[in-house]
């Protein structure tokens, strides 16, 4: 387990997820647009000139070489794809889908080979790899590489899928999501890789599956997912001023779903409320709305209600980009109204 | 339609372009230079919001197969997209507003740098998908194929988007329907911070069109005119009807992959190499020493883009925001 | 409106519903692998000698040819693309997928590019197309042949989806979504093309968006989708035995919902099952449930259940597939403990 | 390795395969024939559910290709898949009770005709999804030069598939970083009853080899030592680190593109024309010509094949299928 203690960014926690596995296990590879950047360039500032669009993997090309950090071509289903057959053969690939919503260039190499080939081959094939990609909407960034999508991914069997809202869950969900054997998905938002926290030295890993309640109260279930903790967290700040004791639970993954914790703190407070910045149809948000109504259906004291993206894609203008996100006082104004 | 028949009689030879053409394509290469100079200018500012790709360097393409196009014409764009738009005729000043998210933009504010469009004048939009283009302009050209008018669609792509999927299937598709459309490869010899030499397998992207039995060439996108020459040949055969043609334009960004981009993927020497070869003073010289313009004449022209520039920014700051409530409108033409 | 009726199967009214679209809109072309067959040979048999996969299209080439009825190569993202392309400048192309499964190859096509540009564009374009796809397991066609996956496109905005399950409807609902205006996804079940039923002569719609009481009851509401709607009519006779009245409601379209009807049937019964051939997470079943959780919240007496397909692939063997396969006797046990 | 360094000593010439080596590629592709026949007349009498795709007349491919490779090397396959399974090694048995979904099959019935694959043989997988295969081989092949052991990957596919967008992205990748890999094209004319000539824009598929930068040859599919001696020669460049190639095979499926296939597009003198050139004939009559068996030889094989065939169906039809509650397993190695 973990000793001291440092403020990392969310960023800078990832890249150390990603160095301390690629150390422990020479099977572990990157690969994905720029990873490196500068391929066969042969000026010195050429080397490891990006390190992924926003930075995240920088440094890495430097210690373990460009035969394990691989810069691709624009070719998902290629490169994609090749990991799943890399993965079968075993190597464990982390894949980088740069923006979430380049998924549809490559989806049939995620849901339906890399993730049903164990199951189609009679359990006698495993795919162990990791496809880390970018979520969320707050950058102006548009309709296009804006999206959040882990309810498409959630949805397919044979995905494990990983969505963390702190530097020290980005770092031990990584770390987890590398050493699974099975496909896994980890959604980083975007908005959050400037966000420090503190993060343990050293390796360790958290449990896919098990959620983590980031604030404790009697009166309302916030469930909140990525970046949308942070929005819930800042909305049971607000109620508290009103008298209203808000319980903030975070899923970190949502296939394997922690149904347990969140239906023990419906059990307690009686209300439920999910916060999800995916569009609303078909959804997480739904999902678990679904979960509460069936198997805590007897404990519920009020409607489940449902804040979250509408059902449009991501507009570009700020105005309309920031109405989309759901805000901490939509989440305020929604529980006001159910409890009152 | 006319002026099309002009164009096309026009398209195979650089030498028979007038005065008035030449003046005209120079206009419109300037505009694009001043357009993303400002711009870039803009977004270090902190003015222009998300993520922004400019095209200065590679002017020469987008005006030079344009010149060869009208309105009722079709291209498709991709993220590096303003010059496209310039070039097939789209307002600056819907542009700017656009950048800056207006309710005057072309999109109304909802699509942004990467996704300018103006299907009135047979643009059919930036792109946020690398690849994107390729399947939207066949599917163009079968529409023109179907609309008997001899109207042909044009797709830009860069050298990265030659490797995706989409290239593959959408030329055998655009080859075995022998469709309108001209494939047109902006090679400027960089995906992001990848050198074309290695992420492409082969040496031009010229060499793949033998794979799908369609003409393909490889010119210099740096001189407005070969690119003129050689778009002009490929579009004259789309419009009789012989199918599609790739034409691959050898070209350089001046600027980073986005504004912010180190750019330590590229020596001083390199960029300096290129902009010695500018394809706007290029042309520039080429009309001051054949008398086809004098100095007068091309300055009025500058300063004439640096005013319409002036004012769009001017125009679209004054603008209004869109209401935040219309980030619900426009998802479907009717819903229940 | 219509006039005769006679007894068609559900591919037959498929074939009519294109047959008097592409009488009555010149721009109206069908795309598809094989939805022709035998394209440049020369023997008169070659012409038309598949007609699609299963013989839905057929004879359509010999009424419409080869200009309008167009067999494409295997290269999905290629042809479905070019049909989102043509829409936006004029034609109104109906493009079959053959199996809703192979939407993976395509998906960036259909999500991000004709099911944006409209919004993307401000408003100023628009993408006026079909996309008729094979779903539903029963046929032993294993997993990637046998899938739903209409909840993944139902979560889409920009998409409008329809789940026709019986041979009218297949013809009214085939017969707006080629003159609607935006793009529309048509699920046509394989396991119904030879299930026969009462069709009216001549034109007709089915607006979008209109649920259909398959059958009226008073103690519990069950909400089925495409070829359910069938298994749940099967329970209802069932529990009429045991003495419970169980209304039918068949959405029809899923994008858009018609909400309306799902809820005033519930605040009728004051019981909800939702019975769905889809994978369970981020589901249509759930979305409903939802609705239902938030809205129908006071008129509920009991949990809202759902029967639907595991969390799994679809299995080939066949006492697998049967297991995997929502039946009326899971419905009938499922509402019978419900109402215990 | 031993075997695989005998193999590829022989690699490049056929006269070199000694009379062992050529009866066990006879009796291989005896056994596809065979196993074939039997499985359409199985499946006309009801047995087999699903859709069966047959691989009848195009033996020599798979045998000729597979003859170069160990357990340790790589294949991926697709929807017409039991050629290769045999060829590469995969129990006739477990095939069998694959087709009938039986607990003693190669995926215990889970998977069926369409996703046959033994792992443990190198045998990635049939695949349900034209074009499926070649990003799976691609990683495959990754993983090869990284265990630098001089293991190959071969990734076949059909004439069809040649126009998905993973044929050209995988073999832009694989040339690029030069893995061991090669591309097998099964070129038997049609994509279900779409004929080649209309689907593919080029002539051959080799055609498209350039455009990767890697050789590309097409040989007589029907003939198995041309399949040998191509596929020994790309298989060995592969193995010294040269990087891949695309080997094209004209060929010719003897059954309809699926069983239940109408047939109505090609003529009886086109099918007669080509089974008139039958693969297994062919090798049969030259070993005969060159006494390198005699015909009580092949006789004796051709019977035995015929026993163990028979042996398999029995097997599965006495096999237990797998308990309802199976569909629940094997989706993760670990779920919560
Ligand atoms: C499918 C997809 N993958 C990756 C990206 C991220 N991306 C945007 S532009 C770009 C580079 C494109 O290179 P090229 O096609 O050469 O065009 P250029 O930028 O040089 O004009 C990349 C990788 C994307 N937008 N879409
Ligand atoms: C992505 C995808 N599209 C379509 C199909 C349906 N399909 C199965 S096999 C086939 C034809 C394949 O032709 P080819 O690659 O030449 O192989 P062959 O059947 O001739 O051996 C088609 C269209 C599929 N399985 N996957
Ligand atoms: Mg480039
Ligand atoms: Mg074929």
């Amino acid at each position: 387990m973990a000793v001291a203690i440092r403020q990392l960014t969310y960023a800078q926690a990832i890249n150390e997820a990603l160095r301390e596995e690629m150390r422990r296990d020479p099977r572990v590879i990157l690969m994905g647009e720029d990873v490196a950047g500068g391929a066969g360039k042969e000026h010195p500032e050429a080397e490891d000139s990006w390190g992924g669009v926003l930075g995240v993997t920088k440094g890495l090309v430097k210690e373990f070489g460009r035969e394990r950090v691989l810069d691709t071509p624009i070719t998902e289903a290629g490169f994609i794809g090749a990991a799943v057959g890399a993965a079968a053969t075993g190597l464990r690939p982390v894949a980088e889908l740069m923006f979430v919503d380049f998924f549809g260039v490559c989806w049939d190499m995620i849901f339906d080979q890399g993730a049903k080939l164990r199951y189609m081959f009679g359990g006698k094939a495993r795919c162990p790899m990791v496809i880390r990609t970018m979520i969320g909407a707050g950058m102006g960034a548009a309709g296009q590489h804006s999206g959040c999508h882990y309810s498409v991914f959630t949805h397919m069997p044979g995905i494990k899928t990983v969505v963390p809202s702190t530097p020290a869950d980005a770092k031990g969900l990584l770390s987890a999501a590398i050493r699974d054997d099975d496909l896994v998905v980890v959604f980083e938002n975007k908005m959050l890789y400037s966000m420090t926290g503190e993060v343990p030295e050293g390796e360790y890993v958290i449990p896919l599956g098990q959620a983590d309640v980031k604030r404790e109260g009697a009166d309302v279930t916030i469930v909140a997912i990525s970046r949308m903790v942070h929005q819930a967290l800042a909305a049971a700040e607000a109620l508290e001023q009103q008298g209203i004791s808000a319980e903030v639970i975070d899923p970190r993954t949502l296939s394997p779903l922690d149904e347990e914790t969140i239906l023990n703190s419906v059990a307690k407070t009686h209300r439920l409320v999910i916060v999800d910045e995916d569009n609303p149809r078909c959804s997480v948000a739904t999902d678990i709305a679904a979960l509460a109504a069936d198997r805590a259906f007897t404990e519920l004291d009020a409607p489940i209600k449902l804040v979250t993206a509408p059902h449009t894609p991501v507009p570009f203008s700020p105005p309309l980009e920031q109405f989309y996100i759901p805000s901490p006082e939509r989440i305020v104004e929604t529980i006001t109204a159910l409890m009152g | 339609m006319a002026s099309k028949a002009t164009k096309q009689a026009a398209a195979t030879s650089a030498q028979a372009l007038d005065k008035a053409r030449l003046l005209h394509m120079y206009e419109q290469m300037t505009t694009i230079r001043q357009f993303e100079e400002r711009a870039s200018k803009e977004f270090a500012s902190g003015k222009v919001p998300g993520f922004v790709h400019l095209y200065a360097g590679e002017e020469a393409v987008a005006v030079g197969v344009c010149a060869h196009l009208t309105d009722d014409d079709y291209i498709t764009s991709h993220h590096r997209g303003h010059g496209h738009c310039i070039a097939k005729g789209v307002e600056v000043d819907s542009m700017v507003a656009e950048l800056l998210g207006r309710e005057t933009g072309a999109c109304r504010g909802k699509g942004g740098s990467m996704h300018i469009a103006d299907v009135d004048k047979g643009m059919l939009g930036a792109n946020g998908i690398v690849g994107g283009g390729f399947p939207l302009a066949t599917g163009a050209a079968l529409t023109a194929k179907h609309n008997k008018r001899g109207q042909v669609a044009v797709c830009f792509f860069g050298d990265g988007a030659a490797n995706q999927g989409t290239f593959h299937e959408s030329l055998n598709l655009a080859g075995i329907w022998k469709l309108p459309v001209v494939f047109v490869a902006e090679n400027n010899g960089y995906a992001e911070s990848t050198p074309v030499t290695y992420h492409m397998s082969c040496r031009d992207i010229a060499d793949r069109a033998a794979g799908y039995n369609m003409p393909g060439v490889t010119v210099d996108g740096l001189d407005v005119f070969a690119v003129y020459e050689a778009a002009g040949e490929a579009i004259a055969r789309a419009r009789r009807g012989e199918g599609p043609s790739l034409v691959e334009c050898k070209t350089y960004r001046y600027y980073g992959h986005f504004e912010g981009d180190p750019l330590t993927y590229r020596t001083k020497q390199e960029v300096d190499s290129f902009r010695a070869r500018d394809p706007i003073q290029k042309l520039r010289q080429s009309m001051l020493a054949r008398g086809m313009a004098t100095a007068e004449e091309l300055g009025t022209i500058d300063r004439n883009v640096a005013d319409r520039i002036d004012d769009a920014w001017r125009l679209a700051q004054e603008a209004p925001l869109p209401a935040p409530e219309e980030t619900l409108t426009d998802v479907y033409v009717s819903y229940r």
